[in-house]
């Protein structure tokens, strides 16, 4: 794990803070998939395990005056913005306490408040959205930024294209994260997408872009700090591309057939979680103890939301005729 | 208040200034729209920049989806963007931003998210634009959930029913065309907003209902004289708003008339006519004295040919015909 | 023929194997559809690349706008692509491609282009998969003029529906949907393939005519047991193709019932129904014994709450509830 | 006009054809915008006076079983694809005896025995399709290419960057020809585009890109040469950025309020027509006579395909039954 020379390097409180938030991603991730296997959720669930870092990395740069657009694969980049868990446990069980009554679901996860402003099932559709995010930011004179979290496969959509472009020519203070994990469903990086690196379109944007191993919370630190700055600074939006993998599949349930065994085995084996932590404990920037006192007040969220998340009520069949309009529709 | 006359377009434009006169959220974006660039190419946004600065009118690469996304974001933040997709069949390629999107956003948040824009586009038949430049869509936004669609007809309609859609906390799709697009009328200068969903009763009658809107709804006004002539009492309900439509008036007006006719310049197979003529049908059911007919586009893209794209729009006469035909 | 138990899935694998050896001229192409990448998500055409090559069964990268394109250009160059987009909603991406082009290319080249392309695509509730990935939008594309739709029921129609519209020589959209997918039922291993735009009766009855398509058929049919047990003999006719759709089987029964429900998935108001139900209550008028009803979803994004999602979708009960409303 | 090193010199005939394409085009428009004047045509009329050299230089590298794709600014792409001039006329005035029976008009004409496949009237749609019509050579086993036509405006719409990628990863043969004459509609190329050269955009997709003095043949005909090469020798896509201008604006009666007249009357005095015309005669390639013959062939041409078109019938109404569907739809 190198440290870039020209980033400034995370404190120490903030790559304590970076880990909190990769296990508070990891342990919930790893509570959903085990509710849905005892079948006491039903729900397509799209794992993000393996690409914690990144937006634990961004979101330890983010404020929560800071917006996030994300996808289906997004309920890491939401935990990771410190979203709470009850409301979201109780959105992915279809519930009236979930941030949205349980209309949504877990494609469509809303929380302003730590703002997660938009979760999108439509490859590329973050991006556009995003770009009004951070024009408004523009218009009303804040320093605020906002995050398009996407796909590698996303990047061959046209979405992509025409959202960089407009970030580009209005300079807005936006960073478009692409979350390169080799595969889009059961296509590989190459069978899609014409390019080596996602990054080199920025080029065709005028805009910097950067590809940063994913799994490595220094470099990513260092490269959201350079993108975040910029955008804050007025300076425009960044195109990063984290490369990483997704150790769970496209979607639960996943039969992997078109990877081999040898490449999945030897991505797991690189797993950031136990990696970063035994480098904080071995740098001294936390103990084993601290590091597990942590972990068990994160378990100890989760266990308390999934509980909240499925006692909660389902919500009435009326809820068919509110949220369509601002006006509630007749009977 | 002093009424000017000016045509629809001019409306437009008149009812965008004072709209962001009003409302310093309002903010106007698409192609062409600054005054760097024309105030666009029908001049619909004219002065606007220059008036209201150039942060809250900006032109656009052609880039509809990020037109839409933009608009849709801003809304997010408590905007009101509105958004000009220079024809309605450029609608196609945003249409992911429209409908999964912007119509969706504060049901799929459970109410959190509010998206007030308003979507204006230009459409129809009768400039020789042919296969892709003139289709009537609003069937295809007023079968979706969450956004409300607008069709004027007059100038002062296009003025007040705009300055609803921009007020209005739901994405608005509000509907410019051609047919009407130059007719001058009377327009308020400081004018009140018309509320969505309520039709305008252009001419009151007996014998038969007449169920139209957006341009075709002049056509509808031009065979009148004639049916007069005929001795035929026609009852004209402009509907102007799309969706939600407004079914008492409609329903009011066919129950007094016995007899309805539904005519829009969209094609007319599966067309939105077909939610207004089935809904009396099944309202109104043993009380009419005549089966409620629908005129419409034939199931054919705009043609070019000039003599093609006349016999495509549904003219006056065709409208009189019908009349008779029911009344016969 | 040698029947097999399939379900409808299987029997769109079937269909599309026996297209491609019968015509190679036939190409699939869309996203991870080719064996390497596991032949489709569904599996929908797996073996099929290994079969009849990697030319043939084309893997895309996530460009919806870039797979029709490339089906239009091969189909003006003799070819019969089959496009896959992976669900319905995924088409509004798409939308420009469809309605702007593939549709249109016939009638503006002057009927020098042909489009014989189909793109299939997966639809319908269900699955808890909630607001962007369930959209029944079967009538956006009938009231397209160019394009057929088609919307099978069963695995057979499944099968011989797809054989049609592949070798048919306009543009064809064939939807397939959650609630039937998973269904079996017997399909000849070579299929004779079904005319478009003939409707299938489902049951014979004489007291009221239902008009349904695609899964919400068989909703219809799970309906059927409780009605004949109240003494209504109800004749379920199925139309399989939406558009065109088969004007004269559906007027033929209602004439003989005099009654009439028009029943889909899709979204009820501005939905396709309102073309069945307004087209029946106008050819028929006077000689109907009750209203013409329709019934859909209610005018909401599909939510994702399982208890919400079922209330969403018209049941058997509410399908039998409407039709003994209609008998009383 | 430098004749560049590594690109075989066109011979005198392919000058002399290219020239013949360039007044060709420029007689057509001429004569269409004086009828139009007249008011013996209506139709909205994007000239494309001043970008004959693009297709004029391409097509003379191509041959009738190559194929285009071009958009609503594209007459003068048809005509240098020697499509005859009699059922272009015939259609711009809405005639039976029109390419498209007059059903399609000037923004959709198409002729598929001169390779004119497809015309649209949609910013981007050129490309996805041409890329089909580039498979299915592939799949023929033929050596035909195909090129899509298409404006700067364009480069920024998602169809360019789905065209583009898709494209490349299919190693297809087509060749993605933007006339970039610096404006999209009344915008000025750098406030919608956020790179300074299109051809820049071609890295993100792993092809070639050169950005070409479009108004000069002799650049023009190396740069044509290289990719249209590379297309029929299997070896993918390019993407060629020709800088140009259009004289006439947008549409036809277009004020031009969006530019100064300083730099219109630049471009004009820098028009390739007699400049070509000239370099022609001093280099020996054709003399004054040969040049003024084949002008006075091309406007006897031109006007006999113009008295054509206006006395071609009209259709009848029966016609919108017609074509929509191959079977013709009943009464
Ligand atoms: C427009 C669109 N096309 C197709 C899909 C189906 N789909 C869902 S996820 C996915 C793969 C996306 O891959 P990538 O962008 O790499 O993100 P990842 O899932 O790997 O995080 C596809 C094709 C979709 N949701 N939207
Ligand atoms: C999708 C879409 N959006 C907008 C338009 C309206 N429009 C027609 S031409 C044009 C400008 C295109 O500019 P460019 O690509 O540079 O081509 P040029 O006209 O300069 O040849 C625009 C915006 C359209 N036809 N299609
Ligand atoms: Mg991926
Ligand atoms: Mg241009």
């Amino acid at each position: 794990m190198a440290e870039l020379s020209n980033a400034p390097a995370p404190s120490q409180e903030a790559l304590v803070d970076i880990y909190r938030r990769m296990i508070r991603i990891e342990r919930n991730d790893d509570a959903i998939r085990k509710t849905i296997r005892l079948g006491r959720l039903v729900m397509p669930y799209y794992s993000a395990r393996g690409q914690e870092v990144i937006p634990a990395t961004i979101s330890s740069l983010l404020t929560d005056d800071d917006k996030i657009c994300t996808i289906y694969r997004g309920i890491h980049d939401m935990v990771a913005k410190d979203m709470p868990l009850r409301p979201l446990w109780a959105e992915i069980a279809g519930r009236v306490d979930g941030t949205c009554k349980g209309k949504g679901g877990p494609m469509h996860l809303t929380h302003p408040e730590t703002g997660v402003m938009v979760t999108t099932g439509i490859v590329g559709s973050s991006m556009p959205i995003a770009n009004g995010l951070a024009w408004a930011a523009k218009l009303d004179g804040s320093k605020r930024v906002t995050i398009a979290y996407f796909g590698d496969g996303a990047s061959n959509i046209g979405a992509f294209h025409e959202a960089l472009n407009l970030a580009s020519v209005w300079k807005l203070p936006v960073i478009f994260v692409c979350q390169n994990n080799g595969f889009a469903e059961h296509t590989r990086y190459e069978n899609g997408t014409s390019v080596d690196f996602i990054a080199k379109r920025a080029i065709g944007y005028g805009m910097p872009g950067h590809t940063v191993d994913g799994n490595d919370p220094l470099a990513m630190y260092a490269a959201a700090h350079e993108a975040i700055t910029r955008a804050r600074e007025g300076e425009g939006p960044t195109l990063l591309e984290c490369k990483t993998f997704r150790f769970l599949g496209h979607v639960l349930g996943d039969d992997d057939k078109y990877m081999t065994k040898e490449e999945k085995a030897a991505a797991i084996a690189k797993d950031p979680l136990p990696a970063f932590k035994a480098w904080l404990v071995a740098q001294g920037h936390a103990t084993e103890d601290q590091l597990a006192d942590m972990q068990a007040k994160i378990e100890a969220e989760v266990e308390d939301a999934q509980e909240f998340g499925l006692a909660s009520p389902l919500p009435s069949v009326d809820e068919l005729r509110r949220d369509v309009f601002a006006q509630e529709m007749p009977a | 208040m002093t009424a000017k006359k000016m045509n629809s377009l001019q409306a437009v434009n008149s009812a965008l200034a004072q709209a962001m006169a009003e409302d310093n959220k309002v903010l106007v974006l698409g192609e062409d729209v600054a005054d760097r660039e024309g105030g666009g190419v029908t001049g619909a946004t004219a002065g606007l920049s220059t008036r209201f600065g150039d942060d809250r009118v900006k032109s656009t690469p052609i880039s509809e989806q990020a037109i839409i996304g933009a608009a849709i974001g801003a809304a997010l933040s408590g905007y009101k963007p509105v958004a000009e997709i220079m024809l309605m069949n450029f609608t196609t390629v945003a249409m992911d931003m429209i409908f999964n999107h912007a119509a969706k956003l504060r049901f799929m948040s459970g109410g959190q998210s509010t998206v007030p824009i308003t979507i204006r586009t230009l459409t129809g038949a009768g400039w020789q634009t042919a296969g892709q430049h003139a289709d009537h869509l609003e069937g295809w936004f007023a079968h979706t959930a969450g956004i409300k669609v607008v069709a004027p007809s007059t100038p002062a309609d296009y003025k007040g029913l705009l300055l609803s859609c921009i007020q209005d906390p739901d994405p608005c799709i509000f509907i410019e065309s051609a047919g009407s697009l130059f007719i001058p009328g009377e327009v308020d200068e400081v004018a009140t907003p018309i509320p969505l969903g309520k039709a305008r009763i252009v001419q009151e009658g007996t014998d038969i209902t007449i169920v139209s809107w957006s341009s075709q709804v002049l056509r509808c006004q031009a065979a009148l004289p004639a049916l007069a002539e005929a001795g035929i009492s026609v009852e004209l309900v402009d509907l102007r708003t799309v969706s939600p439509w407004d079914r008492e008036a409609v329903l009011a007006s066919v129950a007094k008339t016995g007899r309805a006719l539904v005519v829009h310049e969209a094609v007319r197979d599966f067309g939105p006519g077909g939610e207004i003529a089935s809904t009396i049908a099944e309202e109104l059911f043993g009380q009419l004295k005549a089966p409620v007919r629908r005129l419409g586009a034939p199931k054919s893209p705009v043609p070019f040919a000039k003599v093609l794209e006349d016999a495509y729009i549904v003219s006056p006469e065709r409208v009189a015909e019908a009349v008779k035909a029911l009344m016969a």
